[in-house]
C-alpha cells in the first residue's frame, strides 16, 4: 500500500495509530490519581513529541544513512522558527506561508553550510557543523538582535504590520482560522483526554514525514546514502559522485529541521536563540542514537523518550515524592525521598546522563534493538532476515563488539 | 601598540589554558583514538580539587560567640579551622591562603585515579567503537560528572582565591621603556609558567622516556606497536591517567582566575576541540601552538578597534578561524600529511 | 588499437621520484599486466590512472581522452573501473544492494535524486544484478550482508560490481594479494572467462607471477618508477634485466 | 461521557457540535462557566513555580522555590505567618486563596525561552494552574509572560530587571514587582556622585544582549546627566567566562571607574578579573579606581567572594532592611531553611502573597478581575516601605537599594552593607518614559 513493503506499511500503521490516538496512550492514569504526574497527553508535550519527532526522522536520514554527524542541525530548526515567526509578524497568523518560508530558509541555509561543510568528513564533518552552529547562535544571541531579537527571542506585537491578517482571523498562530491553540476536552469517567488543533496538525506532518523518510529509505537514493556510510572509495570507483548524495541527505535533514522549527512556532509564536545552541544538537543527536539511529522508527522513540524527560521527570519535586511514599513509615519516606531526590526535579540531567550512557553502551542499536531483545526473549525465535529496522540495529551492535 | 602588546601577552595567558586542555585531549585522541567529551569535565573536576582542598583545610570547630549576632538575632557561631586550632592562627592562615596551589599535590593522584578508572571501566569498551559512540558516551558522562559535582558543590561558583602574596599586577611597561602601563597580574603570570611548565614536562616525557617512545611509536602506528609484543594495553591506561591529571592541572590552577562552577568544563569543551583541530588531530605540537594562537587572536578580536571593523568578531573569531583552517588545510596546522586528513 | 595511451608520465612526492618518465599502451581488448619489485611504482602509476593522484607530468589517455584533472568518479563513469588489492565493497548493505549500486551507477550515472521511486520497483536493475550474481555463483548468498562473506567472495564480489558496469578498461590492483592458493586459482579462472566472454580490456598490476604469466598477453616491467622493459610473457620470463631488476627475488616471495 | 470545550478561538465545529449533542447538564463542570481558563474547582488551587533548576541560575532558581514554598505554607496557614502579619492588606486569613488550599507544582525553565515557555505551558495545560511565578532573567520573564498573556493566566515576574519587561514588552496579565535598570541607575547616580564625585571618566563593560545593553543606557544616562563622561562601552559576549582580555585595555583608557554591566556568571568572572589585575589598587587622574556593579545579588555577591569589597551596586531588596515587614520574612524563611533569603527569594515570596491578597481581594480566581485588584494598588509591609503597582505598565514603585561590598564581613551572609535606601520618587518615570515606549499592555486576558 502507498507504494511501500508489507513490513513498512504496518509501521506506518503503527505510527499512524499511535499519533492519532496519542491522547489516549499518553494519558493513562486518571486526572486526580498520584500517577498523574507521569501523563504526558496535555497538547504542548504531545506537539513537542511529534515535532521533535519530525526533527529526530530528518536527522536520521542524514546520520542514519550517511553516517554524517552534524552537530549543527538545531541551527536550521532556529531559522525555520525564526523564518516562521517572521511570516507571523509580516503578513498574517497563517501558518501556511510560515511553514512554506520555514522550510525554504532551513534548506537555504543547510544548503549553504553543507556545501561548506561536507568538504570534509568524520570528526571534521562534526566540527564544521559545530563551529557554524555555535556562530549562527552566538550571532542570533547578540548580533543579529534585528532579527532574531536575541535573549528575549523573536515575537509577534500588536504593533508589527501583519499585512494580510485579516479582522476576525484569530491572533494565534492557525490553519485557515483553525487556531493552533484551541482544543477540545473529554472528560470521562477520572480520566481527562485532551484534543488540541495544534496537535493533530503536527501529528499529521509528522506521519507525512515518516512516509517521506520510509521512502527514502527504500528507494535507490536511500540504498546509496548507505553506501556513502559502508565505503565512499567505493562509491567513487564505481562512478558515483558521493559530494551531491551527501548534500542532498544534508538539505533534505535541513529541511526537516526547518520543518520542525517552523511548527515548534506555529505551536507557540516565539522563537528562542536557543534553539540553535550546540547543545539543542546535541539533543537531536542523542535523541537518534538512544532510539536506534539508521531505523525508521527510532529517532520518534528516542525524541519522545527525551521530551518525556525533560518535561515530566523536571517538575517531580521533593513535595510530590513525599505524596508518593506518603503510605511508608516517616523513616523510610524521608529515606526513598532521599534516594530519589537527586535524579528527578533539578537533578534530571543527571537521569538523562545516565541513561545515555547505559544505552550507548548496553544498546547501540537504541531503544529499537532493545525492543527486538525483548521480543527475542518472548518469541524466542530468531530474527527474520530482511528487515532493514533489524539490520540496521544489529549492525551497530556488531560494530560494537 | 601597546594595547596590542598586552592583548598578546593575554592571549598567552588564555591560551596557555587552551593548550592544556588541547594538549590532553590530543594525548588521549593520538594515543587511544577516542573523541573525548568528557575532557572538559576533567578540566571542571581539577578545578573543583582546589575548591574540595580549600573546603578540607577550612573544615572548622564550631564556638559559640555571644557577643556577636548572626541573621537571625541569635548568637554568633564562629568557625575556627582545624589548621588553625593545629598549627596557630598564622600557620594556618597561611595553609589555607596556599589551598590552590597545594591542590596540585592533592590533584595529581587525585586525577590519575580518575582518569585511571575513567579507561579501566568504560573507555576501555569504546577504542572499537565508532567515533559517534565514543562522543556520545563521553558526553553523557560529562553530564553525568557535573551533575555530581552539581549535587555536592551547588550551582553557584565558588572563589576560591589565589595566595594573597600573588595579588596585584605587574607592571611591564618600565621593562620595555613604555611610558604607559602594561599590567599583569601575577597570578596569570604563575599560570602561564605553570602550563609551560607542564607542557615541557609532558613533551619531555614522551621525548626522553622508553614509556613515552613507545606511546610515540603507538600514536604513529598503533597496530605495529601492538605487533611487537608491547602491552599497550597498560600504557594507554597510564597515558589517559596523564591526559586526566594535565587536564585537572589545569583546572586546579585555573580556580582562583574563575571562580570554579560545575557547567565550567561544558564551556571549554566546544573551544577545546577547535583547538585540536585547528593544530592537527593527534599532535601535540599543534595543539599547544594552536591553543596559544587562538587564545591570541580573541584577546585582539576583544579589542574595541578591531570590533569596530567587524561588529561582534569577538563572538565567532575561534569558529571562523577553525572553519577556515578546516578548508584550507584540513590536517590542521601542524597535523602530518595523510594522518586524520580526510 | 590501444585504449589506453601513458606518456611520459612522472610524479614526485617531495623527495622522491615515484614515477619518471612512464610511457605505456594497452591495446584495446587485451590482458596487460604491469608488474614490478616493491616500491616500483606500480600504485603510483596505478593511482594516476583512476583520478587518485595527478601526475606532474605527461599525459594519460582513455580512447582518446585525458583523464587528467577528472575526478575518480568521472573516470569510472568513462569507462575505467577498479578493482582494489584488498576488496572494497560495501560491508554494510547485502550483496544484493552491493550489486544493484553499480547497476544504478551506470543507468543514472554520477548523481540521481531519486529519493521516491522504490529500490524493489527497480525491476530492470534488479534482474541484471541477480544475472550477474548467478554468472559468479553467488545467487543464494544475495541477502547476506556482504561484510559477513569469506574474502574470495568479496573479491568475486568486487569483480563482479566492476563488470556489471560493462567497463571497457578494467584495472586489476594485485586481485590475489593474501589469498590461499586455490582463491587464487579460482581468481584466475575467473578472469580468464571473463576474458574470453566479454569485449574488455584488462590491465593487472600483479605481484604473483603465477597469476601473470596465466594471464596476461603483454607485460610491463616496471622498476625504480619507470618501465624497464614491455613484451609478451614468454620473452620477458627470460630477459635477463628483468630476472636482474625483479625475478630473483620476487620467486622466493611468491 | 461528555465533550466539554476550553477553547477559546476557532473551535473545531465538529467538536462545539458534538458537545452540544452530547452533553448532560449533570456532568457539566463549574469551571466552564467561570469564563477563565484553568478556574479551580475543587478544594484547592494550583500555582505554578517555574525556577530555572539547571544550568548557571540554579541556586538563585533554589532559593526562589524556597520562599515559594514558604509563601504557600504561609497562605495555607502554616508556619509564623511572615510578612502576612506586617502586609498592609489583612485580606489573607491564613486559610489559602479564598478558602481554597494552595498547592504548586514546579518547573525548570533551564534559564532558556523555549523551556520556560514548555514548563509553564505544562502547568498550565496538565496542571491547571492558574499563576505563574518565577524565573531569573529577563529573555524569560518577557517569553512566559506573553505566553500567560496568551493563554489566559496571571505571570507574577521573578527576578527580571530589563527594562523591557514593563517597557515594549510590557502585557495585561503580567506584573513585576523586582525593579529595573532604569531604577538601578536613578538610584546608583547620586550616591556614585556622592561617593566618587561628579567628574568621573567611566568605562562600560557590557553583556552583549538584550539586558545588557538597557542596563547600560540607562547607567550611561544617569551618570552623564550628573557629570560623568563616558569613555568606552565595550560589548563583551554572553558566553565570555575571562574577561581579562576586555579589562586588561581598561587602565590604558584614562578611565576612572569600570562599570560592569553584567549578570551572573558573567559579573562573578569580570569583576574577579577586575580585582586580579588590581584595577582597585590604581589612581587614575589622581582619584582612586573605582569599579561600579549596577545589578547586585547576594549569589553573585558570593560567587566573587572579596572581591566584592567596596563594590557598589543596586539591589531589590536586601534581609539587612530593619523594617518590620523584612524582619518577619528573614525571620521566618531563616528559620525554616537556615540561612537569609535572596532578594529573587523576596520578590517571588511578595508576588505570590501579593496575587493571593488580589485574589481575595477581586473576590474571584479571573485573570482579569486580579488585574484589576492589582492595577494602581498601593501597599506596605513586604519590605522596601510603601509601594505602588502602576496601572500603565504594571512595574512596581517602590524603595531601592544601594549596596556595597563589606570590607569586614561577620559570616558569609552579609558581604554585601546597605549603603542607601532610595525613596521611592527617586527612582520614578513616566510610564512612557523613552526607554519604556513602544509597549502595549494590551486587554487582560481570562483565556477560555
Amino acid at each position: 500500500m502507498f507504494g511501500l513493503e508489507k513490513r513498512d506499511t504496518l509501521l506506518l500503521g503503527v505510527v499512524v495509530v499511535l499519533t492519532l490516538f496519542a491522547p489516549f496512550i499518553l494519558n493513562p492514569f486518571p486526572a486526580d490519581s498520584g500517577l498523574a504526574q507521569f501523563n504526558a497527553g496535555y497538547p504542548d508535550l504531545m506537539q513537542r513529541f511529534v515535532i521533535f519527532g519530525i526533527f529526530a526522522i530528518g536527522f536520521n536520514i542524514l546520520f542514519g544513512l550517511t553516517g554524517y554527524l552534524s552537530f549543527g542541525h538545531a541551527a536550521f530548526l532556529g531559522v525555520g522558527s525564526y523564518s516562521a515567526v517572521w511570516m507571523f509578524k509580516l503578513l498574517s497568523y497563517n501558518v501556511v506561508p510560515a511553514l512554506v518560508l520555514a522550510v525554504i530558509m532551513a534548506g537555504l541555509f543547510s544548503a549553504l553550510i553543507g556545501f561548506i561543510s561536507l568538504r570534509r568528513s568524520g570528526i571534521y564533518f562534526s566540527i564544521l557543523t559545530l563551529a557554524f552552529a555555535q556562530m549562527s547562535f552566538n550571532l542570533a544571541y547578540s548580533v543579529l538582535t534585528p532579527i532574531t531579537n536575541g535573549e528575549t527571542g523573536l515575537q509577534i506585537y500588536t504593533s508589527d504590520p501583519q499585512y494580510l491578517q485579516s479582522v476576525d482571523a484569530p491572533s494565534f498562530p492557525n490553519l485557515f482560522g483553525a487556531a493552533m491553540n484551541s482544543s477540545t476536552t473529554l472528560f470521562f469517567g477520572g480520566w481527562t483526554f485532551t484534543f488540541s488543533v495544534g496537535y493533530y496538525f503536527c501529528a499529521i506532518f509528522l506521519i507525512l514525514a515518516f512516509y517521506l523518510a520510509i521512502r527514502i529509505f527504500r528507494s535507490p537514493f536511500g540504498m546509496m546514502l548507505r553506501a556513502v556510510k559502508s565505503n565512499q572509495q567505493r562509491m567513487n570507483y564505481t562512478g558515483l559522485n558521493t559530494r551531491p548524495y551527501t548534500l542532498a541527505a544534508f538539505v533534505i535533514s535541513g529541511m526537516y529541521a526547518g520543518l520542525a522549527g517552523g511548527l515548534l512556532a506555529a505551536m507557540d509564536p516565539l522563537a528562542g536563540a536557543e534553539r540553535m545552541q550546540w547543545t539543542a544538537s546535541g539533543e537531536v543527536v542523542l535523541m537518534t542514537i538512544l532510539g536506534g539511529a539508521g531505523t525508521l522508527i527510532g529517532p520518534v522513540l528516542g525524541a519522545g523518550f527525551i521530551k518525556y524527560f525533560e518535561n515530566i521527570f523536571a517538575k517531580i519535586n521533593d513535595n510530590v515524592l513525599h505524596g508518593w511514599f506518603a503510605f511508608m513509615p516517616d523513616g523510610i519516606e524521608d529515606a526513598m525521598v532521599a534516594i530519589i531526590h537527586p535524579f528527578v526535579g533539578k537533578g534530571w540531567h543527571l537521569t538523562l546522563g545516565l541513561l545515555f550512557m547505559l544505552v550507548v553502551i548496553f544498546l547501540p542499536g537504541g531503544l529499537v534493538e532493545g525492543g527486538q531483545r525483548l521480543g527475542r526473549v518472548f518469541r524466542r525465535k530468531d530474527k527474520n532476515a530482511g528487515s532493514v529496522e533489524a539490520d540496521a540495529a544489529q549492525r551497530r551492535s556488531e560494530a560494537a563488539e | 601598540m601597546d594595547a596590542i602588546l598586552l592583548q598578546i601577552l593575554n592571549g598567552l595567558d588564555k591560551g596557555s589554558a587552551y593548550a592544556l586542555i588541547a594538549l590532553g585531549l590530543t594525548l588521549i585522541f593520538g594515543t587511544l583514538g577516542v573523541v573525548n567529551f568528557a575532557h572538559g569535565a576533567l578540566f571542571m573536576i581539577g578545578a573543583f580539587c582546589s575548591v574540595t582542598l580549600q573546603r578540607i583545610l577550612t573544615l572548622s570547630v564550631e564556638t559559640i560567640d555571644e557577643t556577636k549576632k548572626d541573621f537571625l538575632g541569635n548568637p554568633l557561631k564562629v568557625k575556627t579551622p582545624y589548621v588553625e586550632q593545629w598549627f596557630g592562627p598564622e600557620t594556618g592562615q597561611a595553609i589555607i591562603d596556599w589551598s590552590v596551589p597545594l591542590a596540585i599535590l592533592f590533584a595529581i593522584p587525585v586525577m590519575l585515579l580518575i582518569g585511571f578508572i575513567m579507561e579501566r571501566g568504560l573507555i576501555k569498551h569504546f577504542y572499537k567503537r565508532p567515533h559517534a559512540d565514543q562522543i556520545l558516551v563521553t558526553f553523557g558522562l560529562a553530564i553525568v560528572l557535573q551533575e555530581v559535582v552539581k549535587y555536592f558543590y551547588g550551582a553557584n561558583p565558588i572563589p576560591t582565591p589565589a595566595p594573597q602574596a600573588f595579588v596585584g599586577s605587574f607592571d611591564f611597561a618600565p621593562l620595555l621603556g613604555l611610558d604607559t602601563s602594561l599590567a599583569y597580574p601575577y597570578w596569570r603570570l604563575v599560570y602561564f609558567g605553570f602550563s609551560t611548565l607542564i607542557i615541557a614536562a609532558v613533551f619531555a616525557f614522551l621525548q626522553f622516556t622508553t614509556f613515552g617512545m613507545v606511546v610515540r611509536a603507538g600514536m604513529a602506528d598503533r597496530e605495529t606497536v601492538g605487533l611487537l609484543g608491547i602491552d599497550i594495553d597498560r600504557r594507554f591506561t597510564i597515558m589517559f591517567g596523564i591526559a586526566a591529571a594535565v587536564a585537572g592541572l589545569a583546572g586546579v590552577m585555573y580556580a582562583p582566575i574563575n571562580s570554579p562552577n560545575y557547567h565550567m568544563g561544558m564551556d571549554f569543551l566546544v573551544l577545546s576541540f577547535v583547538v585540536v583541530v585547528v593544530g592537527g588531530m593527534g599532535s601535540l605540537p599543534g595543539a599547544v601552538l594552536a591553543g596559544f594562537l587562538l587564545g591570541i587572536l580573541e584577546s585582539l578580536a576583544s579589542m574595541n578597534e578591531i570590533k569596530s571593523i567587524i561588529y561582534g568578531i569577538d563572538q565567532i573569531i575561534i569558529y571562523v578561524v577553525a572553519i577556515v583552517i578546516l578548508l584550507v588545510r584540513p590536517r590542521g596546522l601542524m597535523g602530518r600529511r595523510g594522518v586524520m586528513e580526510e | 588499437m590501444s585504449i589506453l595511451e601513458v606518456k611520459n608520465v612522472g610524479k614526485r612526492f617531495g623527495g622522491l621520484q615515484a614515477l619518471s618518465d612512464v610511457n605505456l599502451s594497452v591495446a584495446e581488448n587485451s590482458v596487460h599486466a604491469i608488474i614490478g619489485p616493491n616500491g616500483a611504482g606500480k600504485s603510483t602509476l596505478l593511482n594516476c590512472l583512476v583520478g587518485k593522484l595527478i601526475p606532474d607530468t605527461g599525459s594519460v589517455m582513455f580512447d582518446g581522452q585525458s583523464v587528467l584533472g577528472r575526478k575518480p568518479y568521472e573516470i569510472n563513469q568513462m569507462g575505467i573501473s577498479r578493482v582494489f588489492q584488498t576488496p572494497e565493497i560495501f560491508g554494510d548493505l547485502t550483496v544484493m544492494e552491493n550489486m544493484l549500486i553499480p547497476c544504478l551507477a551506470k543507468r543514472d550515472g554520477a548523481f540521481q535524486l531519486n529519493g521516491w521511486s522504490r529500490v524493489v520497483g527497480q525491476r530492470d536493475m534488479i534482474d541484471k544484478a541477480e544475472e550477474m550474481l548467478r554468472d559468479m555463483n553467488m545467487i543464494d548468498k544475495r541477502h547476506m550482508p556482504a561484510a559477513s562473506m569469506s574474502r574470495g567472495d568479496k573479491r568475486r564480489l568486487e569483480i563482479a560490481m566492476c563488470l556489471a558496469q560493462d567497463p571497457r578498461l578494467l584495472l586489476l590492483d594485485e586481485p590475489t594479494a593474501g589469498m590461499a592458493r586455490a582463491d587464487t586459482n579460482n581468481t584466475i579462472d575467473l578472469l580468464k572467462q571473463i576474458k574470453d566472454e566479454r569485449d574488455i580490456t584488462i590491465a593487472i598490476i600483479e605481484h604473483d607471477m603465477h597469476v601473470v604469466f596465466s594471464l596476461a598477453e603483454r607485460i610491463t616491467v616496471l622498476a625504480q618508477g619507470t618501465p624497464l622493459v614491455e613484451d609478451t610473457p614468454d620473452r620477458i620470463k627470460g630477459h635477463p634485466k628483468v630476472r636482474e631488476a625483479y625475478l630473483g627475488e620476487s620467486q622466493d616471495a611468491a | 461521557m461528555s465533550f466539554t470545550k476550553l477553547t477559546r478561538r476557532g473551535l473545531i465545529q465538529t467538536g462545539a457540535v458534538a458537545g452540544a449533542g452530547l452533553a448532560l447538564p449533570t456532568y457539566l463542570r463549574a469551571e466552564n462557566h467561570a469564563g477563565f481558563t484553568n478556574a479551580p474547582t475543587g478544594s484547592t488551587v494550583t500555582l505554578g513555580f517555574n525556577v530555572p533548576q539547571t544550568g548557571p541560575y540554579a541556586e538563585e532558581g533554589l532559593d526562589e522555590l524556597r520562599a515559594q514554598e514558604l509563601a504557600v505554607e504561609h497562605l495555607n496557614g502554616g508556619g509564623d505567618g511572615g510578612m502576612m502579619n506586617t502586609f498592609s492588606s489583612k485580606a489573607l486569613k491564613g486559610n489559602g486563596i479564598l478558602g481554597k488550599k494552595v498547592e504548586y507544582v514546579t518547573g525548570d525553565t533551564q534559564t532558556k525561552s523555549d523551556a520556560a515557555r514548555a514548563s509553564a505551558k505544562s502547568m498550565i495545560e496538565k496542571d491547571g494552574a492558574v499563576m505563574i511565578n518565577g524565573g531569573s532573567s529577563s529573555g524569560v520573564a518577557v517569553a512566559v509572560q506573553d505566553l500567560c498573556q496568551s493563554a489566559g493566566v496571571i505571570f507574577m515576574a521573578g527576578l527580571t530587571h530589563a527594562n523591557d519587561t514593563t517597557g515594549k514588552d510590557r502585557k495585561a496579565n503580567g506584573f513585576r514587582h523586582f525593579f529595573n535598570a532604569y531604577m538601578s541607575a536613578a538610584a546608583l547616580a547620586p550616591v556614585l556622585k556622592n561617593a566618587y564625585g561628579s567628574e568621573r571618566r567611566a568605562y562600560h563593560l557590557t553583556a552583549d544582549y538584550n539586558w545588557g545593553w538597557t542596563q547600560q543606557e540607562s547607567i550611561a544616562a544617569a551618570t552623564e546627566a550628573m557629570g560623568w563622561e563616558t569613555v568606552e562601552n565595550v560589548l563583551t559576549p554572553l558566553a565570555s567566562t575571562d574577561f581579562s582580555s576586555y579589562i586588561a585595555p581598561v587602565l590604558n583608557s584614562g578611565a576612572d571607574v569600570l562599570v560592569l554591566n553584567h549578570y551572573g556568571g558573567n559579573m562573578v568572572n569580570s569583576l574577579t578579573n577586575a580585582v586580579q589585575f588590581g584595577l582597585l589598587d590604581k589612581e587614575v587622574n589622581g582619584k582612586k579606581f573605582e569599579i561600579v556593579v549596577p545589578l547586585y545579588s547576594e549569589l553573585m555577591a558570593a560567587g566573587a567572594g572579596a572581591n566584592v569589597q567596596g563594590v557598589i551596586g543596586s539591589m531589590n531588596w536586601n534581609w539587612q532592611l530593619q523594617d518590620e515587614g523584612s524582619k518577619a520574612f528573614t525571620k521566618s524563611f531563616g528559620e525554616k531553611y537556615g540561612r537569609p533569603p535572596s532578594n529573587s527569594a523576596h520578590t517571588c515570596y511578595v508576588q505570590t502573597l501579593l496575587y493571593a491578597d488580589a485574589v481575595e481581594r477581586a473576590g474571584s480566581f479571573n485573570p482579569c478581575a486580579v488585574v484589576e485588584a492589582l492595577e494602581g494598588y498601593e501597599f506596605d509591609g513586604l519590605g522596601n516601605g510603601p509601594t505602588l503597582y502602576r496601572a500603565d505598565d504594571h512595574q512596581c514603585f517602590k524603595d531601592v537599594l544601594v549596596m556595597k561590598g563589606a570590607e569586614n564581613p561577620t559570616n558569609e551572609y552579609d558581604t554585601l552593607e546597605i549603603v542607601e535606601q532610595t525613596p521611592r520618587a527617586q527612582v520614578e518615570y513616566a510610564p512612557d518614559h523613552p526607554m519604556f515606549a513602544g509597549g502595549d499592555l494590551g486587554k487582560c486576558n481570562p483565556g477560555a
